[in-house]
């Protein structure tokens, strides 16, 4: 166990100790954390709750520079709340947010892109009355100015043209630019919001089943893509999915979510044994074709 | 220098009158526009001069008042212009002519400022101003009650009214106990009838424009006030009674008019028919208006023959109204123009609403009678405090 | 509404393949162009069909042009169901007539509760099932029944958006990528009931799915879409066996 | 449209700093109270009686606000419009003031009808800019129609008798013809509360709006339940114009007026909330009447004169700038709608 | 002359690229040209011949225009934007006459107040407002433009004139007015009002140009079309926001004062909800996504007004028809018109389908010539 865990425990210790107590009776080590200093990313204790419902419980996790860490869970799991909060969409009820050991807890959602923190979306969030090309070309310009730029004295069509087509390449999206965002299938639509995730220059980067709603080909396509840009921009990914072969194929380490807790980190072997993984999640899986 | 306008002589002429023909005041400003064309009849026959009337829609509006008049002038060349109901529409025009060397006469604007702070060398008030209203008034308040409370429609208008009638009443030695700024136009008056009802006080003046003071009065009969005050009026025009029942129309105790079927002279009576037959509405103040200031502002010009700013002006200041115009207001004291601020200085009447038995409809409604006449000069402020410096 | 009810009777009598729904030639496609090309389908009663193809086949086009949607506009074509020509038929006549879709991205009426999205479809079905019982193919939501849906995690709003479709208890249902977004033992229980309603009630399935594997394990009959064109009619086996049939088709 | 639930959860999450504001509220009520009994007793029960009648006239745009998501700017128009036609059944047919009544909002909502298949239902579900512009639009138009036929003089028509003298409520005396209204509006917010909550026609309407091409895949005739719905909103805003009229007259100006002054009921009671536009509605009417009373009093007390401000057509914009700002979804809004 | 379109980017990138050569300068182009031919067309005998209303009609120009910066590029529908013009207007018309004791100052001194106040009245209200969802917005801003109005109306230390507005002793020094006719004097040199107010129109019409050209005009497109994503993707939404209503207030109020001395001083009329609600009609009908959409809506509305008002019979050379009776209810048509508009297609107005159909006839001719 490693410094971090102890740390989360005070943390909680501090806040709520008999759930902390009840916590350590059931599942020893969520994740062998990370020191969240060093960590690309960690969460420390992160809890988010509506009303009655948690849908996000003391979670810590930490997920080291370069690593592409999957999130599992049944639906309903917190896994898109979970990424809500680190990034900001969503205050969290509790808990804390680290970058690159920076405490960003009180960072504004619109800030944390500027400080290497991408998402992309569970649904298709484009803007979807402009052109691919724009969709793209505009988080660019805003990665290379800032959150805020009173930039008034240039001609728009000069900044970020160029990047904003590269990534489109990038992505595998053939559509001409010109297309307005809205008139893309549903699959393309995919690419492009990883496109426009990735056009912030991010060295952290929440993808929310990046996959779903793909034809098998492009799902394999997005697969490799993601273990590209790992390797070759040296990014941290994070990535929501249920399409467990993609979870297999490419990820590090898996992390399962519960009913908004973190019940297992691991390899995806040791994931894919795990008896408790099994029946909350896999619940035996098919085996392929 | 001086001022433009056509010329080689005043045969010609284009008069500009831009007044408000839609709206709540409609009414009002096609009652004059009708009066002033009984005017333009009158003069083309006994002066042989030919008028073209161009008309123009001042809405409520200061700014399209005084757009109007900018097109009447530059595009239409009118010689002189008049119009406008509302005291803040008149204000408007009337600061455009003066600064653009236009004659102007704001025909239905009662609102003390046209002849004060914001009097001007080209603008000639023919009506009665709310001091003189409010001074003719006065008197009779003071005596039937010792204590008011003051209703009055918040604009210009109702202000001035408002602070002629408090002045009136307390020189005299009377004690205004509270007064309500109501909106204008207002659907709801309860709210201020209650504070009134609640005051105190013994009589309830209703300041209150326009058709509004209908409204007012009926919401007034509805909260069962109608028997425990005395009612007053300083401005009366007959047709915003018209749309009441007879026996309702009678609340009001007294009122100050400038003019209204009630004066009942030969030539009044006259008029009336003639209105009676060629207007929409039944004759009341707002014809005469028209009247009246189409009659002085073409024999000026005719006088003067020239419709020069300057020329008209010299027409104006001083002169004494021999016209029929002069006979249809009443009065024996005669009417001349104030040199110091341009008011029309003229008769004005108290009236009072007759038996209902009384009050006939035909050839046009009468349902009011005077009960005295002042002489203008004795309800008029001095000049020297009407704040006007030329 | 009555009218309804004499189409059905003055319809053709003679129902040549006996097929639930048919498909003869279809054209189809939005303001920037034609989509669908000459699209056959025939899906017998009680039969559980697939609709397979890449992203940007016409898929969805095909299912929307089936239920009625605003768009795609029908260019050409007919659509027969029961042997009756419905192409010129509002959508919520098809629905009333028993045909129930779940479309892609859920679409469940976000303001809505779970109880209220079922509701809907109950009041409006022919021969519905009671809300108890169409909650009860996911106890998952039968705990959150006052719950709004846009307050739902994307799995929920896909399993309500089943439910929904179930709750109408209809004779054709249409599914497109019903298993989206949906953890694996969902989807498992999910065949499970499509499987189900299919051999115990006698509904006729027609889904569209990316997942080639959930495809082949509840359907035996596929078709293959591409660029618009019905490329082939084949069978569970044809696929398993055929390497390069999948891989040019289906990019697996 | 929820009603209820909201209430009691809403309750549940006052901050402190609402209690404080109430009871600051409450301090000057009871300061105004020793001040001015009778003024303030008058004043509260006017403003009772006024705040029923801004609900009565907004229940229409707040239901086709809630359930079909359109803002209805035209919502003036047909209260307008609803009470320039009681005055042609009134005085150009000759028939009584009941007659008016029934027939005038049937008419208005049968314009209702027209407009809706002609312009609205291509609205459905956009932005709602989108139809308060279209709404803006129909506005002109059915404004300068009525000015074109009606002219721009204000009309009035007599009240049935019984209606017109005053009612003594024992501590002040009080319009008949407004408790009449008054009693007409919880008759009227009753039945409205009934039909949408009860029965399937509330039910599809909403999913319409939310999604019109699922509504009908589900199997609902979406394009009839919306015209009914309309003709409904319409209606009602057609009895209100009939109702309100008798006692203020016709003015052309009255559409514009109150259309701004429903709006503002609305969203201070929280779009989407049929309670909460009645709780507003009662809240704008009776601080309207008690605000000066409580200013002048507040004045006397302090010796401060210039705090007697005459400030009452402010009141309801005071309020809704207060609420919005604390509460950016009014009193009992659901969280979200419309934001 | 086609306007610079709000949703972005060209078609294809060969096509892009030449046009972006030949288009660059075609707003400025534009807006020379509107200026050169706006006083002709409108005076023609056969139009409107009232010379005066076209200097008004460029002054509403630049205030919907810069409303627009708001509405159709930030996507924020201010329904009170009526009290910014009333800031300049006031502002400008009070220093000017030096009323109620108030420091009389040259007239550019007190537009740059008004503007101020205008600027500070817009970003502390945008702090408050621009994220509490747009119908809150709009009437968040009604409420507080009636506020203004109700302010103005009661007159504070004498300084607004209450509902006379303030019409006395505004005309500027270097202004002179003969009998309608405006001139402005600069030392020896004489030049008509509508030229001075034209030179006022391109600098800030280029201004505003530049604005929505730019990143910065951009970043507010993308806000308008989905504020979660925007923010998400780094784009701070609210001071973006701010920052829009900052700058639309300012330029309304740089409206607001040079309309004061053509409308020859503020009238509390100005102030009130139907000049905020004309305002959003102009714009829509003209076409909010496009530069020149205000342009097209103000000249469109305007004319309406005053030519169809003071129309009376229409000559057809055989027969004359008598339609004063019908066009005076231009509202009507105007209206009718709007709705069509809105119902076609919401943000396109009248400019959107001018572009459209002279994109068609250019097609359909070099269809032709090929
Ligand atoms: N705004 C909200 N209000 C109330 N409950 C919510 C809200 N958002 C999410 N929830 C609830 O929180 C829980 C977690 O939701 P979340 O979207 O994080 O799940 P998920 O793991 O991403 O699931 P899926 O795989 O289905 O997308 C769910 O039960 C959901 O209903
Ligand atoms: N509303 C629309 N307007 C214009 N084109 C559209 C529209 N919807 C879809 N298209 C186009 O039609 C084609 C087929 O789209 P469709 O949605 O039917 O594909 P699909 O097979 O369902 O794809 P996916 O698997 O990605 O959902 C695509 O090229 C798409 O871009
Ligand atoms: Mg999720
Ligand atoms: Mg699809």
């Amino acid at each position: 166990m490693s410094d971090t865990a102890d740390t989360a425990t005070e943390t909680t210790d501090d806040v709520e100790p008999t759930d902390a107590g009840r916590e350590a009776d059931t599942m020893p080590s969520p994740d062998p954390a990370v020191d969240p200093t060093t960590a690309a990313l960690a969460t420390d204790g992160l809890r988010r709750t509506f009303g009655e419902v948690t849908a996000v419980d003391r979670v810590s996790l930490g997920v080291e520079r370069g690593e592409l860490r999957a999130i599992i869970g049944p639906n309903g799991a917190g896994k898109t709340t979970l990424f809500n909060t680190i990034m900001g969409t969503l205050p969290p009820t509790d808990g804390r947010v680290f970058l690159d050991g920076q405490d960003v807890t009180e960072r504004d959602e619109h800030e944390r892109p500027h400080l290497g923190l991408a998402r992309s979306f569970q649904s298709n969030e484009l803007f979807e009355e402009q052109t691919v090309l724009e969709n793209v070309r505009v988080v660019v310009q805003t990665s290379r100015r800032g959150a805020f730029s009173f930039d008034l004295f240039r001609d728009h069509r000069s900044v970020g043209r160029e990047r904003a087509l590269e990534l489109l390449d990038t992505v595998g999206l053939d559509a001409p630019p010109s297309t307005l965002a809205k008139n893309l299938s549903h699959g393309d639509q995919r690419r492009l919001g990883i496109a426009m995730a990735l056009a912030t220059e991010p060295e952290v980067l929440l993808l929310d089943e990046p996959t779903s709603g793909m034809s098998p080909g492009a799902t394999t396509a997005t697969a490799n893509l993601i273990e590209e840009i790992r390797d070759e921009l040296g990014l941290t990914v994070v990535l929501i999915e249920h399409d467990m072969d993609v979870v297999l194929s490419i990820s590090d380490r898996i992390s399962v979510l519960n009913r908004g807790s973190l019940i297992a980190t691991g390899p995806p072997e040791e994931i894919q044994a795990n008896d408790a993984v099994q029946d909350a999640y896999l619940g035996g899986m098919r085996e392929e074709l | 220098l001086g001022g433009g306008g056509g010329e080689g002589g005043a045969n010609d002429l284009t008069v500009g009158f831009a007044t408000s023909l839609s709206g709540p005041f409609s009414v009002f400003g096609q009652s004059a526009l009708d009066g002033a064309m009984l005017a333009v009849e009158d003069l083309e026959e006994e002066l042989g001069v030919s008028i073209t009337v161009e008309d123009g829609d001042t809405q409520l509006d200061p700014q399209t008042g005084v757009s109007q008049l900018q097109r009447m002038v530059t595009e239409a060349d009118a010689d002189f212009t008049m119009g406008a109901v509302s005291s803040s529409a008149a204000q408007a025009m009337a600061s455009w002519a003066n600064e653009n060397e236009v004659i102007y006469m704001p025909t239905g604007a009662h609102g003390d400022g046209l002849t004060g702070e914001a009097c001007g060398p080209y603008s000639f008030r023919p009506t009665a101003s709310n001091s003189m209203l409010a001074a003719s008034i006065g008197a009779e308040m003071a005596e039937s009650a010792d204590s008011w409370y003051l209703l009055y429609s918040d604009y210009a208008w109702g202000q001035t009214a408002q602070a002629a009638v408090t002045r009136i009443l307390e020189e005299q030695g009377k004690e205004v106990v509270g007064r309500s700024a109501t909106p204008f136009p207002a659907d709801d008056y309860s709210p201020y009838l209650n504070e009134a009802d609640n005051s105190g006080a013994e009589g309830i003046g209703m300041l209150i424009a326009g058709l509004d003071l209908r409204k007012a009065s009926n919401q007034l009969v509805s909260q069962g006030m109608q028997g425990d005050y005395t009612l007053a009026m300083h401005q009366l025009e007959d047709a915003v009674f018209w749309g009441l029942d007879r026996e309702s129309a009678g609340i009001l105790d007294s009122a100050g008019q400038v003019w209204g079927p009630a004066v009942d002279t030969d030539a009044s009576v006259d008029f009336c028919e003639r209105v009676a037959e060629s207007s929409e509405t039944d004759p009341y103040v707002r014809h005469f208006l028209g009247y009246l200031s189409m009659d002085q502002a073409v024999r000026a010009a005719v006088r003067a023959d020239s419709t020069n700013a300057d020329d008209m002006r010299g027409a104006l200041e001083g002169h004494e109204v021999t016209s029929m115009a002069a006979d249809i207001k009443g009065g024996d004291s005669g009417m001349y123009w104030r040199e110091g601020d341009h008011q029309l200085i003229q008769p004005t009447y108290t009236v009072e609403a007759m038996a209902v038995e009384e009050m006939s409809e035909d050839p046009y409604k009468r349902w009011f009678q005077t009960v005295n006449t002042y002489d203008g000069d004795d309800v008029a402020r001095p000049v020297s405090e009407t704040g006007c410096s030329m | 509404m009555s009218s309804d009810w004499d189409a059905s009777t003055t319809a053709d009598a003679t129902e040549p393949s006996g097929a639930l729904l048919e498909v003869d030639g279809l054209a189809a496609g939005y303001d920037t162009g034609q989509v669908l090309f000459d699209v056959d389908l025939a899906i017998e009663e009680g039969e559980l069909v697939s609709l397979l193809g890449r992203n940007g086949a016409g898929k969805t086009t095909t299912m929307h042009a089936i239920m009625g949607a605003d768009e795609p506009a029908v260019l050409g074509g007919d659509i027969r169901y029961r042997g009756e020509s419905i192409v010129d038929w509002q959508s919520h006549r098809r629905a009333n007539r028993g045909i129930a879709i779940v479309p892609e991205k859920r679409r469940c009426f976000p303001r809505l509760s779970v109880v209220e999205n079922v509701r809907l479809a109950i009041n409006h079905a022919q021969n519905p099932l009671g809300l108890d019982e169409a909650l009860a193919f996911f106890p998952e939501l039968d705990d959150m029944r006052g719950k709004e849906a846009r307050n739902m995690s994307g799995g929920e709003q896909q399993m309500l958006a089943i439910a929904r479709a179930l709750a109408a208890n209809p004779d054709l249902m249409l599914l497109d990528e019903p298993f989206e977004g949906l953890a694996p033992y969902i989807v498992r229980r999910i065949e499970d009931i499509v499987a189900d309603i299919n051999a115990e009630q006698g509904i006729t399935v027609f889904f569209v799915e990316q997942n080639v594997a959930a495809a082949l394990a509840i359907a035996d009959r596929h078709y293959v879409l591409d660029e618009g064109h019905i490329v082939d009619e084949v069978t569970s086996d044809r696929i398993r066996e055929d390497e390069e049939f999948r891989q040019r088709y289906l990019g697996v | 449209m929820n009603t209820t639930e909201l209430t009691r959860e809403d309750l549940a999450t006052v901050s402190p700093a609402w209690w404080a504001a109430a009871l600051v509220a409450v301090v000057l009520l009871a300061v105004t109270f020793a001040v001015e009994p009778g003024l303030f007793i008058d004043q509260a029960i006017g403003g009772l009686v006024y705040g029923m009648v801004l609900v009565l006239v907004t229940l229409g745009l707040s239901l086709i606000l809630g359930l079909m998501g359109i803002v209805n700017f035209a919502h003036g128009a047909f209260f307008m419009l609803g009470a320039y036609l009681s005055y042609s059944v009134v005085v150009t047919l000759g028939l009584p003031f009941w007659a008016a009544l029934i027939l005038a909002p049937l008419a208005v909502g049968v314009v209702g009808v027209v407009l809706e298949i002609t312009v609205l239902r291509y609205l459905y579900g956009s932005d709602p800019i989108v139809s308060l512009l279209a709404t803006f639009g129909l506005t002109m138009m059915i404004e300068e129609v009525i000015r074109a036929y009606w002219g721009t003089a204000p009309l009035e028509i007599s009240r049935p008798s019984v209606l017109t003298r005053g009612t003594d409520l024992g501590v002040t005396t009080v319009p008949t013809y407004r408790l009449f209204l008054v009693g007409v509006a919880v008759l009227t917010i009753v039945a409205v509360y009934l039909l949408i909550s009860r029965t399937d026609f509330g039910l599809t309407v909403r999913a319409g709006v939310q999604d019109g091409e699922m509504t009908e895949f589900v199997g609902v005739n979406l394009p009839v339940r919306f015209t009914a719905m309309f003709f409904l909103g319409a209606a009602l805003a057609g009895f209100a114009g009939v109702l309100y009229s008798a006692e203020t007259g016709m003015r052309t100006t009255m559409g514009e007026t109150f259309v701004i002054l429903a709006f503002v009921v609305v969203v201070v009671g929280g779009i989407g909330s049929l309670f909460g536009s009645v709780v507003s509605g009662i809240l704008i009417g009776v601080s309207a009447y008690l605000t000066p009373v409580v200013l002048s009093a507040l004045a006397e007390v302090t010796n401060q004169p210039w705090l007697a401000l005459q400030i009452r057509d402010l009141v309801p914009y005071l309020v809704m700038i207060l609420i919005l700002l604390y509460r950016p979804r009014g009193l009992f809004g659901e969280e979200g709608f419309l934001e | 002359m086609s306007g610079e379109t709000a949703t972005g980017g060209g078609s294809t990138e060969t096509l892009d690229r030449a046009r972006s050569l030949l288009g660059r300068y075609r707003v400025p182009v534009g807006l020379v040209l509107v200026v050169v031919l706006l006083r002709p067309v409108i005076s023609n005998p056969l139009l409107l011949g009232y010379e005066a209303v076209a200097a008004t009609i460029l002054i509403w120009m630049v205030f919907v225009a810069a409303f627009n910066l708001l509405f159709g590029y930030a996507g924020l529908l201010s329904f009170g934007h009526a009290m910014f013009l009333g800031f300049g207007m006031y502002a400008a018309a009070i220093g000017v006459s030096g009323r109620a004791g108030a420091p009389q100052l040259p007239f550019p001194v007190a537009a740059a107040i008004g503007i101020a106040v205008a600027a500070t009245v817009g970003y502390l209200l945008g702090r408050l407002t621009v994220e509490k969802g747009e119908i809150y917005f709009a009437f968040l801003t009604l409420a507080v433009a009636q506020a203004v109005e109700f302010t103005a109306n009661r007159n504070p230390l004498n300084l607004t004139g209450g509902s006379n507005g303030v019409t006395q002793n505004v005309l500027p020094g270097f202004v002179e007015s003969t009998r309608g006719q405006l001139v402005v004097v600069f030392g020896g040199l004489e030049v008509d009002w509508y030229w001075f107010v034209s030179a006022v129109f391109l600098v800030s019409m280029l201004a505003l140009w530049q604005i929505v050209r730019s990143p910065f005009g951009r970043s507010l497109v993308a806000i308008r079309e989905n504020g979660d994503l925007a923010r998400a993707m780094g784009i701070d939404t609210t001071r973006y926001k701010v920052q829009a209503f900052t700058i639309s207030a300012a330029f309304s109020a740089l409206a607001g004062s040079v309309l004061m001395v053509d409308r020859y001083g503020a009238s509390q009329e100005t102030l009130s909800v139907i000049t905020s609600g004309d305002t959003v009609l102009m714009a829509v009908l003209g076409g909010v996504r496009y530069f020149f959409g205000p342009i097209a809506g103000v000249f469109v509305w305007q004319f309406a007004e005053e030519f169809l008002n003071e129309f009376e019979v229409l000559h057809l050379g055989f027969t004359s028809v008598d339609l004063s009776g019908v066009l005076t209810h231009w509202q009507f048509f105007l209206g009718a018109l709007f709705v069509v508009l809105v119902v076609v297609a919401p943000l396109e107005g009248i400019w959107g389908y001018l572009r459209d159909w002279v994109r068609d006839l250019y097609v359909r001719l070099k269809g032709v010539a090929e």
